[in-house]
């Protein structure tokens, strides 16, 4: 038999997995708070921009934007299987190539900064 | 002379519902959806913010509504659910030899547990909420 | 001695009399520190010598006497009466066809542990004068607990992915491969490879964990494929990216 | 068509033995040789084979898959010298005086220079041998030993090594497994063994395997015994397929009491349980070992080798009895015990050195070795004696050959040392192997299709007989019964004539009885109601030749000790016992010379004083 490809997307996703454990989180919260009528200083556009300016900053926004993607995509290709759903290759063309074209948005988007 | 073994299948749609460690795992995997929805407004939040100014700033109205609190809450949820099930089980995927033992893998959670809370609180301060 | 009734409900089939399986309930007498293999073995000699199920070593070793016991994998040589209360439900592992009673078929694992080449693959033939290997307490330790396999399936009868798809290898094996790969003295792993970092090899697991939470001997075949999806991976990014490191 | 590296093959399966007649009553198998039994013994024999000669065809067929085979029970380890203080001298001096000078010396020599060989071999397959610091293999200490000679794998010596034979054993495609075949009878035609006809359980059909030569490895009969560390297989087939084929059953009467299994279930707790340097105790706390001449007590925690503690097994269990009979034992629900303490081990060293042992006391008994002693009492555990072979591996029957606990090449005498027997399977194993090949060479004559044919018919009639009888009362869990408490109340650690003599007439009736046994299940797949009726039909006839044997044999000896004769009898009885099957009658019992190289019987000396 031939080594399987999914050695990829599996990268990807525990890498993901990692990064999600460790900050999702916190920017969860981050993001909350406006909801109970709290600002914090980082979600204003200035700080925000001056963060994204730098180049570590950008960076870190589109790792953990991308590695999220493909953290939730490769897993919900699993989920569907054991739901039941079967047709694993059309899953897995659907979520990988959302996955894609949101990490090519994200690439993007920081570059449009 | 043939005799047929009996195969039991086992139920597509709802095997998980048969143990409870199953709905556990089940609920794991469910995590991703959050993560999901959770990447895509980060997604979201990044083209706003490269639209500008104004784009951003109705962003951030727009994560005052009580509907984002419901879809913040939920996220945080699953969200924390996801980070407890992933730190629990690193010491399988990486165990960490040392000699002639094997670094415990309370250490090896503990450690991980640690540098996410201290990990969480520098964000939060360096975002300003304290 | 204390005593006490024990009614258990065993799933009963035969494939020449049945058309699918049905409980069966009987009623013994057992003293409490008794095992559900006790009771059996009771019930085959004073009730009803029809009932066919495996056992041998009565001390969890050998690994055939796994049996779902209130639908849960265990070795019924080491589930213990008293830790159970009220009817006591035992069927054969899930996940295998059943031939007779509490009786499996297992040649799928057994075809697919001949697979994964779960033997020494030495890296230059050593004769005997040689004396043994040098290996150290620590080297020793870096794979030994996934020796410690019995092959009594219970894993693959608690994970759910086998249940959906028998062409996934699964927990034991693959276990047994990475036991290998692990030991100084191996040098098969890409051999094995072959096998395990293929779809239906390590790649079928989701990681339920389940495997582990079940296994008697405590060989944590979850940590195991963990790590066989780590390496596998570090392997793809090494071949396919980095082609100059490719060895 | 010649593979093989380093053997010519004339051997190869070349030859055509298919056979017309025999297949038109029952299907069959063609090998050039027939294994039964794939534990550590058959296993190590198929290795051996398909390494030798690689276009043989191997057939190895067991009732039980191969990792289920009762080696994976041994816990100790193997015994085989390897460190420099020691030599093969000591080892052969240890288990010449262990055996009680009843071993045949030329096996024991074999034995000693290839266990070395076939240790580091299992080491080279993989065998995840313990270490010592520097990386070389580790050895502990074990009863009756005088030096540290015991290779182990923690306390899961015989899991490791039956566990790496078997996935060894995968890599070879001569090697055709037979798994869950329950081999009923051998065939002999023109005195020569041609093969056995054997039972596949997931159809309950028969099979007749037809090879050039047969090595039976079955294991031993421990579950004669109501009361013993043998697995649920361990109903001595092998041996009564060859006995009733007309080959000797050797040195029956000796059966080994291991001194310490837990009480309830007989599970056994490891020598190594001492040898680390656990002690045992009466009721009075008294290392009471002292009082049978194998004091003077040793400093406690630091096992002194080949006294008190570490004594051999039968002087141990023999010491028990004598002191259970001065009320000294503790009672207990299950009958009289001693005490097992390593409390002074430590948990740290318990858990390296013997975690199957705590983990077996605390789940099965309650009792945690750390922090308790452990109640223990002797319990039947091995069979010295068996199909009688040479040391050759090769019975009287041509092309017969047998290995492992289910034979007796002798090396085991009136009382096997303990971790000589892992090394004994390993040794006489592969030895089987290339006399099997040898015989392979020298006689490649077909049998009698005809008189083949008649033979698997006539196995194939008595299977028939069995499942039609209907309508009597004999059982197979009642027979059983009445034979295991026989066996125990007269064929154990003490015998006297008296007793033997009525378990000899108990079991000629019991044998009578047998033959209207009825069976309740009458269908073909996977009936163990068949299978138990056929294990105790052998288990009859091998406890006849243990009893018979006992009885004539009147002196004490080793394993053998009766009340009548108490004292070795060197002038009449330094000879092995052959008992030869007569059919419905008693076995007749013969005798046959012991070898003596080097070794004249001397006295079995366990005090610790001499040294
Ligand atoms: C609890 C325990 C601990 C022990 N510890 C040690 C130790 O530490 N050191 C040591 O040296 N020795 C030890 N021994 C002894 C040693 O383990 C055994 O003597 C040895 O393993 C026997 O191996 P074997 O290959 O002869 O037979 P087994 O391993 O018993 O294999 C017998 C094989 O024959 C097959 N078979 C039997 N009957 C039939 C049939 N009718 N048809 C088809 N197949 C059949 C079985 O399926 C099986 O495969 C211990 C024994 C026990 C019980
Ligand atoms: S990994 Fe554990 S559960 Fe699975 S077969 Fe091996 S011992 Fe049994
Ligand atoms: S339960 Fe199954 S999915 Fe993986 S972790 Fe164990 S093999
Ligand atoms: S009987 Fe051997 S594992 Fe249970």
């Amino acid at each position: 038999m031939a080594k399987s490809d999914k050695a990829l997307v599996w990268g990807l996703f525990a890498a993901g997995g990692t990064v999600t454990a460790f900050v999702t989180p916190v920017l969860v919260v981050l993001t909350l708070l406006p909801a109970l009528g709290v600002l914090p200083d980082v979600l204003t556009y200035d700080s925000l921009r001056a963060f994204a300016d730098a180049t570590l900053g950008r960076l870190a926004i589109v790792a953990i934007v991308v590695l999220s993607l493909w953290h939730a995509a490769h897993r919900l290709r699993i989920t569907l299987h054991d739901f039941g759903v079967r047709a694993d290759y059309a899953v897995a063309v659907v979520v990988y190539v959302a996955a894609a074209v949101g990490s090519l948005a994200a690439g993007w988007y920081a570059l449009a900064l | 002379m043939t005799v047929k073994p009996y195969v039991r299948a086992v139920p597509r749609y709802t095997w998980f519902l048969a143990h409870s460690r199953y709905l556990r795992y089940i609920t794991r995997e469910v995590t991703c959806v959050f993560i999901g929805a959770y990447a895509f407004l980060m997604l979201v939040g990044l083209k706003r913010l490269a639209e500008g100014r104004e784009a951003w700033e109705a962003f951030v109205q727009a994560l005052a509504s009580p509907a984002s609190l419901v879809f913040h809450v939920a996220v945080l949820a699953f969200a924390l659910y996801h980070t407890t099930s992933w730190f629990n089980v690193t010491p399988k995927a990486m165990p960490i030899q040392l000699g002639d033992g094997f670094v415990p893998g309370r250490v090896i959670v503990g450690a991980h547990y640690a540098i996410w809370i201290v990990l969480s609180l520098a964000v939060l301060i360096l975002a300003g909420v304290f | 001695m204390s005593q006490r009734l024990v009614e258990l409900e065993v799933l009963r089939f035969n494939p020449e009399t049945d058309a699918e399986p049905t409980f069966q309930r009987y009623a013994v007498e057992c003293p409490e520190e008794w095992v559900v293999l006790d009771a059996l073995n009771h019930i085959k000699e004073t009730v009803d010598p029809t009932l066919s199920y495996r056992w041998s070593c009565h001390m969890a070793v050998c690994g055939s006497c796994g049996m779902m016991i209130n639908g849960e994998p265990k070795l019924s040589c080491k589930s213990f009466l008293r830790d159970y209360e009220g009817v006591i439900r035992v069927e054969p592992l899930a996940h295998f066809p059943i031939q007779r009673d509490l009786v499996t078929v297992i040649d799928d694992f057994v075809t697919k542990l001949k697979r994964v080449k779960p033997y020494l693959v030495a890296g230059e033939a050593r004769p005997v004068e040689a004396g043994e290997y040098r290996q150290t307490p620590a080297q020793l330790k870096t794979y030994k607990q996934y020796t410690l396999c019995i092959n009594c399936m219970l894993c693959y009868a608690a994970c759910p992915e086998y249940g959906l798809e028998p062409k996934f290898i699964g927990p034991a094996a693959i276990s047994l491969a990475h036991r290998y790969n692990l030991d100084s003295r191996d040098a098969g792993r890409e051999a094995r490879q072959q096998e395990i970092a293929a779809t239906e090899g390590v790649w079928e697991c989701s990681f339920v964990g389940a495997c582990s939470e079940v296994c008697p001997e405590h060989v944590d075949p979850a940590g195991a494929l963990q790590q066989v999806k780590i390496k596998s991976t570090l392997d793809w990014f090494r071949e396919h990216l980095m082609p100059w490191r490719r060895t | 068509m010649n593979s093989s590296p380093n053997r010519r093959t004339p051997t190869g399966s070349g030859v055509n033995y298919r056979n017309a007649e025999v297949e038109r009553i029952l299907e069959t198998l063609h090998a050039d040789v027939a294994i039964l039994g794939a534990g550590g013994a058959g296993l190590r024999a198929a290795i051996a084979l398909a390494q030798e000669s690689p276009a043989l065809r191997i057939a190895l067929v067991s009732k039980v898959y191969p990792m289920r085979s009762h080696t994976c029970a041994a816990e100790g380890g193997a015994a085989g010298v390897i460190k420099g203080d020691d030599s093969l001298e000591h080892h052969f001096n240890d288990t010449v005086g262990g055996g009680d000078w009843l071993c045949d010396q030329d096996a024991v020599d074999y034995l000693v220079r290839e266990a070395p060989r076939e240790l580091i071999q299992l080491e080279h397959w993989g065998c995840p041998w313990s270490r010592e610091p520097d990386g070389s293999v580790a050895v502990r200490p074990f009863g009756g030993m005088k030096k540290q000679r015991t290779w182990f794998a923690a306390d899961k010596s015989g899991f490791h090594i039956l566990h790496t034979l078997f996935q060894t054993s995968l890599q070879f495609p001569s090697i055709e497994r037979y798994d869950e075949y329950y081999a009923t009878d051998l065939i002999v035609d023109d005195g020569r063994c041609r093969g056995f006809t054997a039972i596949e359980m997931r159809s309950g059909q028969m099979k007749c395997f037809l090879a050039r030569a047969v090595i039976i490895a079955s294991g031993g009969a421990g579950r004669m015994f109501p009361f013993t560390t043998n697995g649920a297989i361990k109903t001595g087939d092998g041996m009564a397929l060859a006995y009733r084929a007309g080959v000797p059953l050797k040195d029956m009467e000796f059966v080994q009491y291991h001194p310490t299994g837990l009480p309830n279930t007989g599970t056994l707790l490891t020598e190594a349980c001492r040898g680390e340097g656990g002690v045992l105790l009466n009721r009075h706390g008294r290392r009471f070992l002292q009082d049978y001449g194998m004091g003077p007590e040793t400093p406690l925690g630091k096992a002194v080798l080949k006294t008190m503690e570490l004594g051999p097994r039968d002087r141990v269990s023999q010491a028990f009895w004598h002191d259970q009979r001065k009320g000294n034992m503790v009672g207990t629900q299950w009958g009289d015990c001693m005490l097992l303490d390593m409390r002074h081990l430590g948990e740290k060293k318990i858990d390296e050195r013997l975690p199957l042992v705590r983990d077996m006391a605390i789940s099965y008994l309650g009792v945690d070795p750390v922090t308790d002693p452990v109640p223990v009492r002797p319990v039947v555990h091995y069979m010295m004696g068996g199909i009688d072979t040479d040391i050759r591996a090769a019975t009287p029957l041509p092309g017969l050959f047998a290995a492992g606990e289910c034979a007796c090449v002798s090396i085991n005498g009136a009382n096997r040392l303990g971790s000589n027997s892992l090394t004994e399977l390993l040794v006489f194993g592969r030895r089987a192997a290339l006399s099997a090949l040898e015989f392979l060479d020298s006689s490649p004559a077909a049998g009698n299709a005809g008189v083949l044919a008649a033979r698997a018919g006539e196995a194939q009639a008595r299977l028939r007989e069995l499942f039609g009888r209907s309508g009597e009362t004999e059982t197979v869990a009642g027979l059983r019964r009445e034979l295991t408490t026989t066996m125990e109340e007269h064929a154990g650690i003490y015998r006297s004539g008296e007793g033997l003599a009525e378990a000899c007439a108990t079991l000629a009736d019991l044998r009578r009885r047998y033959r209207s046994v009825t069976l309740h299940d009458k269908t073909n797949v996977y009936n163990t109601d068949l299978l138990q009726a056929l294990e105790l039909g052998c288990m009859l006839d091998c406890a006849e030749a243990v009893t018979a044997s006992a009885l004539a044999r009147r002196e004490s000896r080793g394993a053998h000790q009766r009340l009548d004769f108490t004292e070795r009898d060197d002038a009449n009885f330094l000879r092995h016992s052959l008992a030869c099957y007569r059919g419905d009658e008693a076995p007749a019992i013969d005798y046959r010379d012991v070898v003596i190289t080097r070794s004249p019987p001397g006295v079995r000396d366990y005090s610790g004083e001499q040294k």
